[in-house]
């Protein structure tokens, strides 16, 4: 059993590295290709650990600081594994005009959480990102990549406990 | 793909959409997905296959309408009637009324300003084709000025059409393109590149999301055309990560195209060879920037280089590149359709065409809308836009995000084209247009800003990483409460200093959310400075004792 | 001629800067002809005098009695010279102002103290938030960069005033 | 060899003549003009950033940085003007806002680029609020240390490590106000696993940020001249 779930581990493993690979055969692993890569590696871990970036800078012959300057330079790239659940809070003109201060508060009150962080106990992560477009809706709110919008701290506040109740 | 088989292919789809009785376009773009249209659009198709009306009823996911205020949004029997504020559950109805009188308490009339008032060249056709159909585009003559511009032109004949057009760049700057396009082509490299900028970085704008995700061919189309006439081969489109919507629909397209032939080697069987591959921007605002962009798609940290030499001279692995907004690339197709005469016969005298603008904030009709230059502000805002949310009073509106300005009622009725914008202090910027009323203070408006040029500030000169960050310190004293004249009056000097002394646009513009806060709502500032007091009571400023304290 | 009035302020400096103006040695008699020192630490005088003409000021200004002085200094003064990099930048007495002021007391009065260490509460000024520079508070009409500003800087500003000039030191001084 | 154009101009009034390749700077300098700089520095590549070295040239109104930009035939070039002087003051101002610059207790007193050229631009004092952010000190290497209070991030180090040594143990993580070196994935610099301790760094540092261990106060003279040197034993083109 311990040896089927050993190996069912690995392979999924392998199946992300591979993914990886694909992405750095793709541009013929060139240098100019640790953006691209560095997508696809978050996009298939979650984040960009130590281990992740050393195997990236070791493919494309890329020096390992300049691997970390470019991963931490891109606000999009996270070096941290993030929570179970993410609520991601638009920060454009429309919707900080239209109340993401007070949306931000209520999340810090009621989960002790800042923008860019996870809670203590891994399971909300709040980030913020500079406009996702839906003006129409500020302020706008993704919970788990579902946008909605125009809602009151409170309400949100209500779908968040919802959306980790869920689980439990 | 030769010339007849091209020509066949349209011809087809056209046969095949006369076919249908009737068509019910659901918008697909990400404001109306946001609020469930793509889930709409399932229940609709099941609703069809249901009463079995596949074969008179066309059902096309489309894209932006405009009105994303009134969203999601279906446009039945092109324009017959249009149902706003749509929900899954009113498919049925929809659907049943398709041979009969349409459900009024959905529909939305298409006879007032925010429709009639515009007009609409880069958004052409935008909710008229099927997002994710090479087919339904070629339907409605796509990819034919290509194919003009190859079998019928010599590229310098094409750049001529782009001179007298007058178009001028889309992405803020508003340097012309037939002049950008021109330096490009003559200069000598061994090789030569088309980027198309899709790196949407202002807060509250998203004309380019929604142009790629509706008519995604139209700009590929546009990118072909420069580079057959600058003599590129290879084309990047640099995207953010964050308009996932966007990059799936323009991976597509592309996709698509390679198959058709309509982009790679031997286009359309005419000698031209041009590729084109999607890069991912990555969270910076500053990779808007175009040597910025460069070093992002060379897969370097995002920071500006010193201009000259201009990209155009060295960019792209020191070779002569052409940058052009999406927008910019948007009006290309129609130009070379109709010519630059025509396009120059729109707008006022240095301003020529339309542009497009995404409207947000204390507006009733909040969305996208492309409007002719010269138009005035207040037209824009009181007629299309439909005016204030009930109750509150117009204050400014903000164009140019955080390199523009606000603008105050007493300069609505100015015409909206580059120049005058910046006489005021703003600028065109890419098309970000917030309305602010009364319930928002002025100067937290700019510390917003302020905040957001400080973030995002790629920190290789001095005046941007450290200007920003002493800016910033001021407004937050200002907006609690504990500043002082003397700390306007630095204020004052960090914004000349950041202004002149920065490497690149946006530090050199990175003062104009403060100086025209300035300018125009003095007081405001005066008042949380003397009074200790925020007019529209957004700030909360400390009780006098703690100051001092 | 009437000799010019001269005060001399230690507000938080090391006091080097004191030691500086003294090291003029014998040019300090030359100095003495042109200049009444009316207030010094080196001089005994309690009460801060009315129509000062110049003041040395030495030091940050760190703690609520710095506060009140440079205050009363201001409004007695013809013209306050910041005597040195404390004056000036706050120099060393400003590396604490990245801590807050009860993890500095503790940091000084307990954990590097062997016996039972306590925070003095009594009798002693309360430091405030932050040391800041002498400008931050008040106007100051000249610099005198330095950590001391040396004697011969000392000296050539101080005869500059006397002849009724404004120094100029930029090209004669520098920080550290 | 390819013939190398002759460009003539004007700098601070007086004519001067170039070659084409030249920048203003160096021009400048051939000329015994002096133009304050801090970021640049012979033997690396140009980058641009402490905009120290900005000019006016006639007939623009935008500052433009000497260090890369190229001679033009006919131009007019001013390098001191009483709006550039303001400027440089106010940008060196900012740099010592920015960290925690004591030059009392700094291992490079009275050899400071920075300190240097607050005298220089007649800086008497600085009128902006001191940021005083909280940064550490990386004193894991046997031999030298990284004093990030004193950094002010021209990435001399940086270039040099990349283009000199080869190595590209150091480089510059996050951006704006938030940026600062690091060495390798942000391991101190005792782990690194890439460092040659070759020690080009710390001699390239303008400032006292980095330094050899053994140093006190006013005790750290940096030596740069080996970089010419060895950018014309390898046959570089500069």
């Amino acid at each position: 059993m311990e040896l089927a779930a050993k190996k069912k581990a690995e392979s999924t493993k392998d199946k992300r590295k591979k993914l990886v690979d694909a992405t750095m055969r793709r541009h013929g692993h060139a240098s100019h290709a640790l953006i691209e890569t560095l997508h696809s590696v978050q996009e298939v871990y979650g984040y960009l650990d130590d281990d992740a970036l050393h195997y990236v800078a070791q493919e494309l012959r890329v020096p390992l600081s300049k691997v970390y300057g470019v991963a931490t330079f891109y606000h999009f790239f996270t070096l941290k594994p993030q929570g179970e659940h993410t609520c991601v809070i638009c920060t454009g003109t429309a919707c900080y005009i239209k109340g993401v201060p007070a949306i931000l508060h209520a999340i810090k009150e009621n989960y002790n959480v800042d923008a860019g962080d996870t809670s203590d106990d891994g399971k909300l992560s709040v980030l913020t990102a500079r406009c996702i477009g839906s003006c129409g809706l500020a302020p706008a709110v993704v919970l788990d990549g579902e946008v909605t919008g125009k809602l009151e701290p409170d309400t949100l506040i209500e779908r968040i406990g919802s959306m980790i109740k869920n689980d439990a | 793909m030769t010339h007849e088989e091209f020509i066949q292919l349209g011809e087809e789809q056209r046969k095949k959409n006369e076919q249908y009785k009737h068509s019910i376009d659901v918008c697909v773009a990400a404001a109306c997905v946001s609020m469930q249209s793509d889930k709409i659009k399932k229940s609709i198709e099941d609703e069809v296959k249901k009463k079995e009306l596949g074969t008179s009823c066309r059902i096309r996911g489309v894209g932006c309408m405009g009105l994303c205020a009134e969203g999601p949004l279906i446009n039945i029997d092109n324009g017959k009637s249009l149902y706003c504020n749509v929900k899954e559950e009113d498919a049925q109805e929809i659907v049943s009324a398709i041979d009969k009188e349409p459900v009024e308490r959905l529909k939305l009339s298409a006879d007032v300003p925010f429709f009639n008032r515009q007009l609409k060249i880069a958004l052409e056709d935008s909710c008229n084709v099927d997002t994710e159909s090479l087919d339904d585009y070629l339907a409605q003559d796509g990819y034919e000025a290509l194919f003009d511009v190859l079998t019928k032109m010599s590229p310098g004949e094409a750049l001529q059409e782009v001179v007298k057009s007058g178009l001028r760049g889309r992405g803020g700057g508003g340097y012309p393109t037939g002049l950008k396009w021109s330096t490009v082509q003559i200069a000598v490299t061994d090789k030569k590149y088309v980027i198309c900028n899709a790196d949407e970085g202002d807060p509250g704008a998203f004309m380019d999301r929604a142009m790629l995700e509706s008519n995604p061919h139209k700009i590929l189309e546009g990118m072909a055309i420069a580079g057959y006439v600058v003599g590129a081969d290879q084309g990047y489109i640099y995207i953010r990560a964050e308009y996932p919507l966007a990059i799936k629909r323009l991976r597509n397209a592309i996709k698509q195209a390679e198959r058709k032939n309509l982009l790679g080697n031997n286009i359309l069987g005419t000698p031209f060879n041009f590729g084109i591959e999607i890069r991912l921007g990555a969270g910076a605002f500053v990779c808007g920037e175009e040597t910025a962009l460069i070093a992002s798609i060379e897969g370097q940290r995002g920071s500006p280089r010193p201009r000259p030499p201009y990209p155009a001279e060295s960019g792209l692995w020191e070779e002569s590149t052409l940058i052009n907004n999406v927008e910019t690339f948007a009006n290309i197709v129609p130009i070379m359709k109709k010519g630059g005469e025509w396009f120059a016969s729109i707008g006022t005298e240095k301003s020529k065409g339309t542009k497009v603008f995404a409207l947000a904030g204390s507006i009733k009709n909040t969305g996208l809308i492309e409007v002719p230059m010269g138009i005035s502000l207040r037209d824009v805002v009181f007629d299309i836009g439909g005016g204030i949310l009930e109750g509150r009073k117009f204050k400014a509106v903000q164009t140019g995000g955080p390199s523009g300005g606000c603008i105050p009622e007493s300069h609505l009725d100015m015409p909206i084209d580059y120049e005058s914008l910046i006489t005021i202090g703003s600028m065109m910027g890419s098309g970000g247009m917030i309305v602010i009323d009364d319930s928002s203070c002025m100067v937290d408006v700019a510390k917003f800003f302020m905040d957001f040029c400080q973030s995002e500030s790629c920190g290789k000169c001095v005046p941007c990483r450290v200007g920003t960050a002493q800016m910033h310190t001021i407004l937050e004293k200002i907006t609690n409460g504990s500043a002082g004249m003397h700390d306007f009056q630095l204020l004052e000097e960090l914004c000349d200093i950041v202004k002149n002394t920065s490497l690149c646009g946006l530090g050199q513009s990175a003062a104009n959310p403060i100086l025209s806060t300035i300018k125009f709502f003095r007081e405001e500032y005066l008042s949380h400075i003397h009074d200790k007091h925020c007019p529209a009571g957004v700030c909360k400023i400390k009780k006098e004792e703690e100051v001092i304290s | 001629m009437t000799k010019l009035k001269l005060a001399t302020v230690w507000l938080d400096g090391c006091s080097g800067c004191h030691m500086s103006f003294l090291d003029l040695d014998e040019k300090i008699i030359e100095i003495a002809e042109k200049f009444d020192i009316v207030y010094s630490p080196l001089v005994d005088m309690k009460e801060y005098p009315e129509d000062v003409d110049v003041v040395l000021v030495e030091g940050a200004v760190s703690s609520d009695e710095d506060y009140e002085k440079i205050l009363k200094i201001r409004k007695r003064s013809k013209a306050i010279i910041a005597f040195g990099d404390c004056a000036i930048t706050a120099n060393v007495p400003s590396m604490r102002n990245r801590f807050k002021v009860d993890e500095v007391l503790k940091r000084g009065f307990i954990e590097t103290n062997t016996d039972n260490g306590v925070i003095p509460n009594k009798n002693i000024p309360l430091l405030r938030e932050r040391a800041v520079p002498v400008y931050e508070i008040v106007d100051v009409e000249i610099f005198l960069q330095g950590c001391p500003p040396s004697a011969d800087l000392i000296y050539y500003a101080l005869s500059e005033l006397a002849e009724g000039r404004i120094p100029d030191v930029k090209e004669r001084a520098k920080f550290g | 060899m390819s013939k190398v154009r002759i460009k003539t101009l004007k700098i601070d009034d007086r004519d001067v003549g170039a070659r084409e390749d030249q920048t203003i700077l160096e021009v400048a300098r051939d000329n015994g003009i002096h133009i304050p700089t801090l970021c640049q520095l012979d033997g690396l590549t140009n980058l641009g950033g402490c905009r120290l070295c900005l000019v006016e040239i006639k007939g623009s109104n935008k500052l433009l940085p000497s260090c890369v930009t190229a001679v033009e035939e006919g131009m007019e070039v001013s390098t001191n003007t009483e709006r550039l002087q303001k400027h440089r003051r106010s940008i060196v101002e900012l740099f010592f806002t920015e960290r925690n610059h004591v030059c009392a207790v700094c291992v490079s007193n009275n050899n400071c680029e920075l300190q240097n050229l607050a005298k220089q631009v007649g800086m008497t004092h600085v009128h902006f609020p001191y940021m005083y952010p909280a940064l550490s000190v990386d004193a894991t290497h046997d031999r030298f240390a990284l004093d990030h209070n004193r950094c002010v991030l021209c990435t001399r180090c940086v270039r040099v490590c990349d283009e000199i040594e080869g190595a590209h143990t150091l480089d510059v993580r996050g951006r704006g106000i938030e940026a600062y070196i690091i060495t390798d994935l942000e391991q101190v610099w005792g782990e690194s696993e890439t460092c040659t301790s070759c020690g080009k760094c710390v001699n390239v540092c303008p400032t006292g940020a980095l330094f050899e261990k053994n140093k006190s106060v006013a005790e750290m003279k940096k030596q740069t001249k080996f970089l010419p040197y060895l950018t014309m034993m390898r046959g570089a083109r500069r």
